[in-house]
């Protein structure tokens, strides 16, 4: 019985428990969100990284759209080219995010600073 | 606070916590000992 | 005599006892108004916040008003040895729970929809799919009563027993607020469709609780 | 030595419990100080593995160490409320009923509770430096605050009195568990900030490089120990409060019988019995006032 709770569970909520948006899909639903608070989630990319008079301005993406994003307030220590960020705001009347809120979403891969070249080519290293 | 502060904070609490429920069970344990009728006394409440 | 049948008799019970002596009426259902008028003032200072967060805050009202009708449901068996009668009656454990659980529901039903009025007409809020709204409170509001009467026998016949069911009983229901809250979103202003998913939550829970109800119940009874 | 019970042998002591399933502590007195000892050096160098020997991490650096508590402590509850949940359902079925799993289940759900905690504690601290914030409104920390409270409840369950207690939290300890499964899934069912699990997830291929994987393992070992230790000592607190409380209800009601006899033999003449009763009633304020 609760497994099949359990199993209904998944399937029903699996897509709708949303803590965040990916870029593609936040781009998707932005005439619907209005002015309306949403996460989004992405990758910094590198290089896009500015510093502004009160925050930072950098893109965001998912591997299919980029978004541009402002953000007022210092952004997090782990916060850098490459990180991945959720950022909490809403959008701009232009095509910009405007964020108040970066968070760190860490990925589930632990490994010290050296490895991290050769993990690249190699594959996973199972331990 | 720096990392290393928030992780000897959170070492410090782990070992903090488990010794003062270690400690607490001994103590708890020690006196339903002492109650029991063995020792002659009569059960407290 | 059917399952269904023993657990209209316990539910008709229980409905006439309240139509009596009108706790419900009087009580409980004056106490989720001020409830929602507490919250009204307590965010009035932020105009536009209250309709936004009027599910949220019509379904926190409910639940409070499901711990005092669930503290009812099993003070009245306490007294005058009700439930060695309901113990000797020979009824099914299964059919009582289910009996307790209908009554409760009922009860709760006519509250939501006095509350409900109550957030429409203070709290300014928009509806947009009605059926929404009435499916996922009849499912929340059946999950929760069962969680109830499965934790209200669980803590039955307990000096300590008015504290002990709040403690037990909100943990668990509390993914039933968080569905509820969802979907009664969605369905005030919100886009319907996202809604109806917990709906589908809400449903689940409720078949959920109400079968493990109707398993623990006889044997709790007896003991209780 | 096990403590033998004082007294004459009460009657239907042994109609209720079979001879051997009272047992008043679950290891022998050696094995749990070996574990004892044994958990306390495992931390000692669980802490020398965690601190200085793992590497820091390549993203979080050395934030990351407190991994090496926070994810044994998790898994542990886990552990601690699965025990809980096994040990209800033993005492559920008729065939296996035995106040043994009942103290083996209020034992261990006290532990998860514990570990619970320390597991919110320690990922609020290591949320801090890494997401950047203390607390996020997110499925699995809001699961798991739920399942903290969940057992809570049925730890005040369990302080009722009585003989319906047991069957009662047996089965509040089964409804509680379903929340357990969705705290270790909701970070593969929903989105969340947490991240996906590392060691047990769907692929079962460990994201985690060789020093640290060892580390993160070896705690989650040194905590089993931590576990099993006060698992037994737990339990002999428990058998021993059941014990105390039987006792009391039988000492009242020998209280009670006496003072009878004492009002039905006071009108004839004094006899040994009435001797005896008094003599321990008159010793009964003296030790009081010792204590």
């Amino acid at each position: 019985m609760a497994l099949i709770a359990i199993i209904v569970l998944v399937v029903v909520l699996s897509k709708n428990v949303v803590y965040f948006r990916t870029v593609s899909e936040a781009v998707a639903e932005r005439p619907s969100d209005g002015d309306r608070r949403i996460r989004l989630a992405g990758e910094v990319v590198p290089g896009s990284v500015t510093e502004t008079r009160n925050g930072v301005r950098f893109d965001v993406t998912d591997g299919k759209k980029t978004v541009e994003v402002v953000h007022r307030g210092d952004p997090p220590n782990l916060f850098k080219a490459g990180a991945p960020v959720v950022c909490e705001g809403r959008w701009d009347r232009g095509a910009r995010f405007d964020s108040d809120r970066i968070l760190i979403k860490h990925g589930s891969e632990y490994e010290p600073p050296d490895v991290d070249s050769e993990r690249a080519s190699a594959g996973r290293v199972a331990a | 606070m720096t990392d290393a502060g928030f992780v000897i904070a959170g070492w410090a609490l782990t070992g903090g916590a488990l010794g003062a429920y270690t400690i607490h069970l001994a103590v708890r344990l020690r006196r339903a000992r002492r109650s029991l009728p063995e020792s002659g006394a009569a059960p407290s409440r | 005599m059917s399952l269904w049948r023993e657990a209209w008799l316990v539910a008709g019970k229980d409905l006439r006892i309240e139509a009596r002596s009108r706790v419900i009426l009087y009580q409980v259902l004056p106490f989720g108004v001020v409830v929602l008028l507490l919250f009204a003032f307590a965010l009035d200072p932020s105009r536009g916040l209250l309709p936004r967060v009027a599910p949220g805050l019509f379904w926190v009202a409910v639940l409070l008003a499901t711990l005092l009708a669930v503290s009812r449901a099993f003070a009245i068996e306490a007294q005058n040895a009700a439930r060695d009668g309901l113990r000797l009656s020979g009824l099914d454990g299964g059919a009582v729970f289910l009996g307790k659980a209908i009554a409760i529901t009922i009860e709760l039903v006519v509250l939501e929809v006095v509350l409900g009025a109550g957030v429409f007409l203070l709290y300014d809020v928009e509806v947009g799919s009605v059926g929404l709204l009435v499916l996922s409170a009849l499912a929340a509001t059946a999950g929760v009563a069962a969680t109830g009467t499965l934790y209200g026998v669980l803590a039955a016949g307990l000096r300590v027993r008015e504290t002990l069911v709040p403690a037990l009983l909100l943990p668990v229901v509390a993914p039933v607020m968080l569905g509820a809250t969802r979907a009664w979103e969605a369905g005030l202003g919100g886009t319907p469709s996202d809604g109806w998913p917990w709906f589908g939550l809400l449903a689940l829970f409720a078949v959920l609780y109400t079968s493990i109800g109707m398993l623990a119940f006889g044997p709790l009874l007896e003991e209780a | 030595m096990r403590r033998s019970e004082p007294g004459p042998e009460r009657p239907g002591a042994k109609c209720r419990e079979r001879e051997g399933m009272n047992r008043p502590e679950l290891l022998s007195r050696r094995f749990a100080a070996m574990i004892g000892w044994l958990a306390f050096a495992s931390l000692a160098t669980l802490a020398i593995l965690g601190l200085w020997v793992a590497p820091p991490d390549a993203v979080q650096g050395d934030a990351q160490r407190l991994m090496y508590v926070h994810v044994p402590a998790a898994w542990l509850a886990y552990l601690a409320f699965g025990v809980t949940a096994l040990a209800s359902a033993l005492y559920l079925w008729p065939r296996t009923r035995s106040t043994v799993w009942d103290r083996v289940a209020g034992a261990s759900a006290e532990l998860g509770v514990v570990f619970t905690g320390l597991t919110l504690v320690l990922g609020s601290l290591w949320g801090r430096p890494v997401w950047g914030t203390w607390w996020e409104w997110e499925a699995r920390l809001v699961s798991t605050a739920v399942l903290f409270f969940l057992y809570v409840g049925y730890l005040a369950l369990r302080r009722i009195p009585g003989p319906a207690r047991a069957k009662r939290c047996a089965i509040a300890a089964l409804v509680a568990f379903v929340d357990v499964p969705i705290v270790h899934f909701s970070v593969e069912w929903w989105r969340t900030l947490h991240q996906e699990a590392t060691v047990f997830n769907p692929d079962l291929d460990p994201e985690i490089h060789g020093t640290m994987a060892f580390t993160l393992f070896f705690g989650v070992f040194a905590f089993t120990l931590v576990y099993v230790y006060l698992l037994n000592r737990r339990y002999m607190l428990e058998a021993m409060d059941e014990g105390r409380e039987e006792r009391e209800l039988e000492q009242a009601i020998a209280e009670r019988t006496r003072a009878a006899e004492l009002v039905d033999v006071a009108a004839t003449a004094a006899s040994p019995t009435v001797g005896a009763g008094a003599r321990a009633r008159e010793g009964d304020p003296g030790m009081r006032s010792a204590r």
